[in-house]
């Protein structure tokens, strides 16, 4: 199972990355946060893996799609001027980093030390009610921070996007 | 089969390095900004992905969630007010290319 | 409030001018008359009552007339004070700036066509950073008032100068800059050696050093010093500044300004390092020498009549430094005595030219020739200043001329004679440059041109205008007649100074600030 | 105590300030009742000058040393360096007092008629009060700086009336030129004021010339040599001597009475005046003696020969003026204090009566100073010809003229010294005797050259004439005061200075080796060349110019020498004021634009400048370069410290 979801991920991601037709990358990336909602199952989180469909999947990508409609930018433009260092640097950036990631990974100790899940002590999986205990007792002023953020980016972008006020 | 494959951490970690190698190679090689942005989105679930994992393992399952959704939240604001800034950029410029909003060059 | 100037007269000085500047500053364009008016009452107002007390005060047991010390605050274990004092080394520097600055307002009245109240602010501002400079005893004080009065030349050269302004200004700023940059670092290094910022404390901690050491360091405190002289080499930024400055810019640039470098010297540098002073006052004398002819060689050859000053400024205070270095009391009386002349004459000087250049918009002496036909009285006030600039006996600028040359004559620096000999010279250069200078503009035939400089001139000097030159006149004569007024002062610290900086194991001991008093109070 | 000497100077200052102030506006509201009275108080306060110091001499003669000194009043004071304002009257400042103000006097009411229709005759007066303020402050000043005060003052004086036509071309480059030749000797004076406070620890002068008596010999008799060396050069500028004559010609610029009262009699003698009063301290300085000697002769030869050709009958006087001025020096140089002062007092008689003669002339020819247009002018200004024809006759020295009288002398101690110096001097006593008849020949004798200035020309008034009689009268009766001993006569100038010039001493110290000569037959040889020389520029002009120019074709290198006064002004050009220009602009472009502004502070400005542009490529303004530079620093850090 991890598995599959691993490489729906993977897959998802890696067509968005190289797609040139916009509305075709988002749709992949759909398929790459649905993915990501699988593994979230597999962790024992339904509750993230819902948060992740819903919002991720749902309102963020539809919300990337308007756009896209909007500006009907649909295919990337034509380049300015190539920039090969630009293309080949970031390859070999990525590379780098992608190899160097299994190879951390592979190697890691610390990693091997949770090599399975302690059987024991399997809590079951994330409720609903210890996610709002945590987040209505902890971290309260948090929330509310956050709340305020997401008012303060609801009226910037509406001010950016207003031609006039 | 390889330990690592049927969902041990490491496995979790390895997805989510890769998903976010792969966030960070869109976003140097591509130039449409929607796109690019979807790369950063992609960066950002990567360590989403990380952080629900280490809690799994890590026994603290509830409290990553948690701030699963603050990143939630962050990420909704980034991508509102990023997206409302390319249309702006748009509207000014004619282009979602990210080359030619250079006026920043000296 | 008498009570309030008599405990805190020299905070009022200092600060008085700058807040009332940055007030008037606030003020609306529009109202430009009337921040002219306020500027013009501050600065008059700052000058009487400097006048009034300064004159007044009778010195103490040290020869300190007015005194304001409290601790300031501890920065990393080394306390700072806020020590203001005025004794008879700067008592007529204060009184010149103080003197100065309502004059230059008058005497720019309308030279500035955008912008006059702001800029009339900033020179408040700039006066009280000077004055502030000038009464400070405390070496970080000191710097600080130091960079604060770059940064309203700085603005007044860039905002309201000429064609140049902004290389100028730059030029300006980097280099004093990079000067007392240096400085710093040498002043924090004695200051952590002393353990504070006092003078005295830094004297003592600099007897205990080796002698390298104290050569450096005292290295790095002339260079600060010298490059606002200037000596040569290190002149170059007075040309542009000068030439570029406004005329209000000008005046107080060679007025006041220049004069905190030979000042700087003799405050600090001196007590603090006598015995490395004594080794480098040798070189520092061949420069000034130099100076004094270099400066007068390029004047003579300049077509730009604020450019032909600003040369003679440098030649001029060659001999201050010259006068310093002689280490006499006759010498280094001179010296006291010449900068104040070369504030009076030169700043007397670039108004002068100001009042023209707003009568012609023009500075080259190509562009003159018989003015004097068009403007007799202006001629001859500007032929007097060109004499005391020259050194004329019964001037000012002989006196002060003679007694460094005196001074330099009799010094024990073995080659004393020689340099007094060549810096002769510049007497007769001084007279070659403005003379000639004189000639073309003044006398001769007009321009034939009708674009030229003079036909532009409609009139003489206005009340307004005769007014402000006036004052610098009679302080022309009388400095020349009666140098005593100037000199008695300074006597008594000048040989304080000297014989102190001869056998510095002698000195008194280290005074402390007196218990903080004021800060308290101020709680 | 004898604070009225103060008001002899002090009381044409005042007639300076009030005239210079007010009186320009005074004239421009009423005209000729103003300039009557800017005249009459110009002319009142030196009279008034002239009054005080007579009587002020006649009182010191009753005093102690026949001295008359004021209070001091405090000037410069710092330490043990103590210069106050004090005044002196000795015979010697007592003397010149009397001549500056009685020669002052009467050039003021010559001025009146020569000036009345100028526009600036308030300016003029004033100038003339202030140069005679100044003047009295040099003859009179007690202390070397003081003296020094009046000797700038003269100068600038100088400077003003010789440019007092400021709005040509060549009155202000001439004033110019005076006053730069001036300070040149100025810094000589300085630098001998420097050194002697240095030697003496006062500048004081009689405290100067007490020390003297006292000076042990081995101590410092180096470093008095250059003392008095620099001095001379002092008085070498404002006496006009070689080198630093070049002035004094061009000074003939200045309206004509200027040129009698400073450009002759007065302020030109300056140097003899310091000379004099130093002598004591020359006296111990045979070397500066004997330079003084033979700069004079020189002077005296040198310039006597350019006066030979001149055109412009200002310049023959100019140059006999630094002729005779050379004669003074020479007899000073000889150890003749007193010779020098002497012919100093009488040439100032006779010199000043030539000049306003020929002021009197130039105003009768409308301006015309060239000789060669004039003739015959004898029968149309008689007082003036004949008053000039006294003068001419003193400075020839016909013998029983005061001129006879002083040369003689002065020529007899330059035998003594040398009779190398004597013939030097009596050449140019001949070049003077041709070149004062010539002068007098085309002026006043012939024919006259151009007819329709001739039939306009009538005497002066009376303002005019007035002072050229009485300074004839003058130039006669200055004999009074010395006439040769050899010729039976008593040398009273001698004995009136002693109190001046051995001030202080109380021995003999001059001992110069003597030629023994007879005096009598000495002045005869002299005497008789100089006639004979009078006689030849009588017979070379009487008939017009036609003999002249025979002459000038016999000789054409020689003429072409002495008509452009041996290029020496196009040398000074050449050899000084051209390199100097070159090497102010030199240090100017190369130094400040290039080495210092350039090399040293715009070229590290410019560096940065350019290294901030190749930087700046960097930045590109496009955010994935940006975001890459990012990556690659982060993986940079990984590699760090993940290694």
């Amino acid at each position: 199972m991890f598995l599959t979801f691993a490489l729906i991920t993977l897959v998802g991601a890696l067509s968005m990355a190289r797609q040139s037709n916009l509305v075709v990358a988002g749709l992949s990336l759909v398929l790459c946060f649905l993915g990501m909602a699988g593994l979230f199952l597999l962790l024992g989180n339904p509750v993230a893996a819902a948060l992740q469909v819903i919002v991720y999947a749902g309102a963020i990508v539809v919300l990337l799609l308007f756009v896209i409609m909007l500006l009907s930018a649909h295919e990337e433009e034509q380049a300015e001027r190539n920039s090969p260092i630009q293309r080949w640097l970031g390859a070999a950036v990525v590379a780098i980093l992608g190899a160097g990631a299994v190879k951390l990974v592979a190697s890691s100790k610390l990693l091997a030390s949770f090599k399975a899940l302690p059987g024991s002590v399997d809590p079951g999986p994330v409720t609903l009610d210890a996610v709002a205990t945590s987040l209505f007792q902890q971290h309260l002023l948090a929330f509310e921070a956050a709340g305020l953020l997401l008012l303060a980016s609801m009226v910037a972008a509406i001010l950016l996007v207003k031609k006039e006020l | 089969m390889p330990e690592i494959l049927t969902g041990n951490l490491a496995g979790y970690i390895l997805v989510a390095l890769l998903l976010f190698v792969i966030g960070l190679g869109t976003v140097l090689t591509r130039r449409s900004l929607i796109i690019q942005f979807m790369g950063v989105e992609l960066m950002l679930n990567a360590a989403n992905v990380a952080l629900l994992a280490f809690g799994r393992f890590r026994q603290q399952a509830a409290e990553a969630t948690t701030f699963y959704l603050f990143i939630l939240a962050v990420a909704a604001c980034e991508a509102a007010v990023g997206l409302a800034l390319v249309v702006a950029l748009f509207r000014l410029r004619g282009t979602t290319d990210s080359d030619r909003a250079d006026s920043m060059r000296q | 409030m008498t009570a309030w100037i008599n405990t805190h007269l020299l905070s009022f000085l200092v600060f008085a001018p700058i807040l009332w500047g940055l007030l008037l500053m606030l003020l609306p364009e529009r109202q430009a008359p009337l921040v002219k008016l306020l500027a013009l009452l501050g600065a008059t107002g700052v000058f009487t009552v400097a006048l009034m007390h300064l004159l007044r005060a009778t010195p103490d047991a040290s020869g300190i007339l007015v005194r304001e010390w409290s601790p300031w605050f501890t920065a990393v274990g080394l306390p700072v004070d806020y020590h203001l004092a005025v004794d008879g080394l700067n008592i007529w520097l204060i009184l010149l700036t103080a003197f100065l600055t309502p004059l230059t307002l008058l005497g720019t009245w309308n030279s500035l066509e955008r912008k006059a109240g702001a800029a009339m602010g900033l020179f408040l501002v700039l006066e009280g950073s000077m004055l502030g400079a000038l009464v400070a005893q405390d070496l970080l004080l000191f710097y600080v008032f130091w960079e604060a009065m770059l940064l309203p030349m700085f603005f007044l050269i860039g905002l309201w100068g000429g064609q140049d302004r902004k290389y100028a200004a730059t030029k300006f700023m980097l280099f004093t800059l990079a000067g007392s940059l240096i400085w710093l670092v040498a002043l924090l290094y004695i200051a952590t050696k002393a353990g504070g910022f006092s003078p005295e404390l830094m004297a003592q901690a600099a007897q205990g050093l080796p002698f390298r050491t104290q050569f450096t360091l005292l290295l790095a405190f002339t260079l600060a010093f010298a490059i606002k002289v200037p000596l040569f080499p290190l002149h170059t930024w007075l040309p542009d500044a000068h030439t570029e400055a406004p005329t209000m810019g000008s005046v107080i640039l060679a007025g006041v300004l220049l004069k905190l470098g030979p000042y700087g010297l003799l405050r600090f540098a001196l007590p603090i390092f006598p015995a490395a002073f004594i080794v480098l006052a040798k070189p520092i004398a061949i420069l000034s020498v130099i100076a004094i002819i270099y400066g007068a060689l390029v004047a003579m050859v300049q077509w730009d009549i604020k450019k032909l000053v600003a040369y003679s400024s440098v030649s001029h205070m060659g001999f201050v430094m010259l006068g310093i270095c002689s280490m006499t009391t006759l010498g280094t009386q001179g010296a006291m005595l010449q900068m104040l002349n070369h504030g009076i004459s030169t700043g007397a000087l670039f108004l002068l030219v100001g009042m023209i250049y707003d009568r012609t918009h023009t500075r080259m002496i190509a562009d003159f020739g018989g003015v004097a036909t068009k403007m007799p009285v202006f001629s001859a006030i500007f032929l007097i200043i060109t004499l005391s600039s020259i050194g004329l006996p019964l001037t000012n600028g002989f006196v002060g001329e003679f007694l460094i040359l005196n001074g330099a004559f009799t010094s024990h620096f073995a080659w004393g004679r020689v340099l007094a000999g060549i810096s002769t010279l510049g007497i007769l250069l001084s007279a070659v440059y403005m003379l000639w200078m004189f000639k073309r503009v003044f006398w001769g035939p007009a321009n034939p041109d009708g674009e030229s400089g003079t036909a532009h001139i409609s009139g003489d000097l206005n009340a307004r205008e005769v007014a402000v030159m006036l004052p610098l006149l009679v302080l022309v004569f009388w400095m020349g007649l009666h140098p005593q007024t100037f000199l008695g002062h300074s006597q008594p610290a000048v040989e304080q100074l000297l014989s102190d900086a001869q056998a510095p194991g002698q000195r008194p001991t280290v005074l402390a600030a007196p218990e903080p008093r004021v800060s308290e109070e101020r709680r | 105590m004898n604070t009225h000497l103060w008001l002899i100077p002090l009381l044409p200052l005042a007639g300076f300030i009030l005239n210079g102030i007010l009186g320009g506006a005074l004239i421009r509201r009423t005209q000729g009742p103003g300039k009557a009275i800017v005249a009459t108080l110009a002319i009142g306060t030196v009279v008034a000058s002239l009054i005080l110091a007579l009587v002020a001499y006649t009182s010191s003669l009753h005093a102690p040393e026949h001295r008359l000194e004021t209070e001091a009043i405090s000037w410069i004071s710092v330490g043990t360096f103590n210069v106050p304002f004090s005044l002196v009257l000795d015979p010697l400042s007592g003397l010149m007092a009397l001549v500056v103000a009685g020669i002052g006097s009467l050039i003021h009411l010559y001025s009146v008629g020569y000036m009345w229709k100028e526009e600036g005759f308030a300016r003029y007066f004033a100038y003339l009060n202030l140069f005679v303020f100044f003047m009295l402050t040099l003859v009179l000043g007690g202390s070397l700086p003081l003296l020094f005060v009046g000797w700038e003052g003269v100068g600038l004086c100088s400077y003003l009336l010789i440019g007092y036509d400021f709005e040509t071309e060549s009155a202000p480059a001439a004033g110019l030129k005076a006053f730069l030749a001036n300070r040149v000797g100025d810094l000589g004076m300085v630098l001998g004021m420097l050194t002697l406070f240095a030697c003496f620890g006062t500048l004081t002068i009689a405290d100067i010339l007490k020390d003297v008596a006292h000076l042990s010999p081995e101590l410092g008799f180096g470093i008095l040599t250059f003392a008095t060396l620099m001095l001379f050069v002092g008085a070498t500028g404002k006496s006009a001597q070689l080198p630093l004559y070049v002035w004094l010609p061009d000074a003939m610029a200045g309206p004509t009475p200027v040129s009698a009262l400073i450009h002759a009699a007065t302020m030109v003698t300056a140097g003899i005046v310091l000379v004099c009063r130093l002598a004591p301290l020359f006296t111990l300085t045979p070397i500066t003696l004997t330079v003084i000697a033979w700069v004079g002769g020189a002077t005296a030869l040198f310039a006597a020969t350019i006066g030979l050709l001149q055109r412009d009958i200002k310049k023959v006087l100019a140059y006999s003026t630094v002729s005779q001025l050379g004669y003074m020096f020479m007899g000073l140089g000889a150890g003749g204090f007193a010779a020098g002062f002497f012919h100093l007092f009488t040439h100032a008689w006779f010199k000043a009566l030539l000049f306003l003669g020929a002021g009197s002339v130039i105003m009768a020819m409308h301006h015309e100073q060239d000789l060669f247009k004039m003739g015959g002018l004898r029968s149309k200004l008689p007082i003036t010809f004949w008053t000039m024809a006294i003068a001419t006759l003193c400075i020839i020295g016909f013998p029983g003229t005061s001129g006879f009288a002083s040369k003689d002398e002065i020529l007899y101690l330059a035998f003594q010294k040398s009779p190398w110096l004597w013939a030097i001097g009596v050449a140019g006593a001949c070049c003077t005797a041709f070149y004062m008849l010539r002068l007098m020949t085309l002026a006043f004798l012939g024919e006259p050259r151009d007819a329709h200035a001739f039939e306009h020309v009538h005497e002066s008034p009376v303002t005019m004439t007035l002072p050229l009689i009485v300074l004839g009268l003058g130039a006669l009766l200055a004999v009074a005061l010395g006439w040769p001993t050899a010729f039976g006569g008593n040398f009273r100038v001698e004995a009136i200075l002693e109190p001046s010039i051995r001030f202080g001493q109380t021995a003999q110290a001059l001992h110069t080796e003597t030629h023994g000569a007879n005096p009598v037959l000495l002045a005869t040889v002299s005497t008789v060349l100089g006639l004979a020389f009078a006689l030849f520029g009588y017979l070379s002009y009487r008939d017009g110019l036609g003999a002249a120019e025979a002459l000038t074709q016999r000789f054409p290198a020689l003429h072409r020498l002495l008509f452009n006064k041996y290029w020496v002004d196009e040398g000074i050009e050449f050899l000084v004021l051209a390199p100097t220009r070159w090497l102010a602009n030199l240090l100017w472009k190369l130094f400040d634009v290039i080495l210092i502004d350039g090399v040293g502070i715009n070229a590290p400005g410019a560096l940065t400048m350019v290294t901030g542009d190749f930087t700046a490529l960097l930045q590109t303004g496009r955010v994935r370069n940006y975001i890459l530079g990012m990556a690659l620093g982060a993986l940079a850090l990984l590699v760090i410290f993940l290694r």
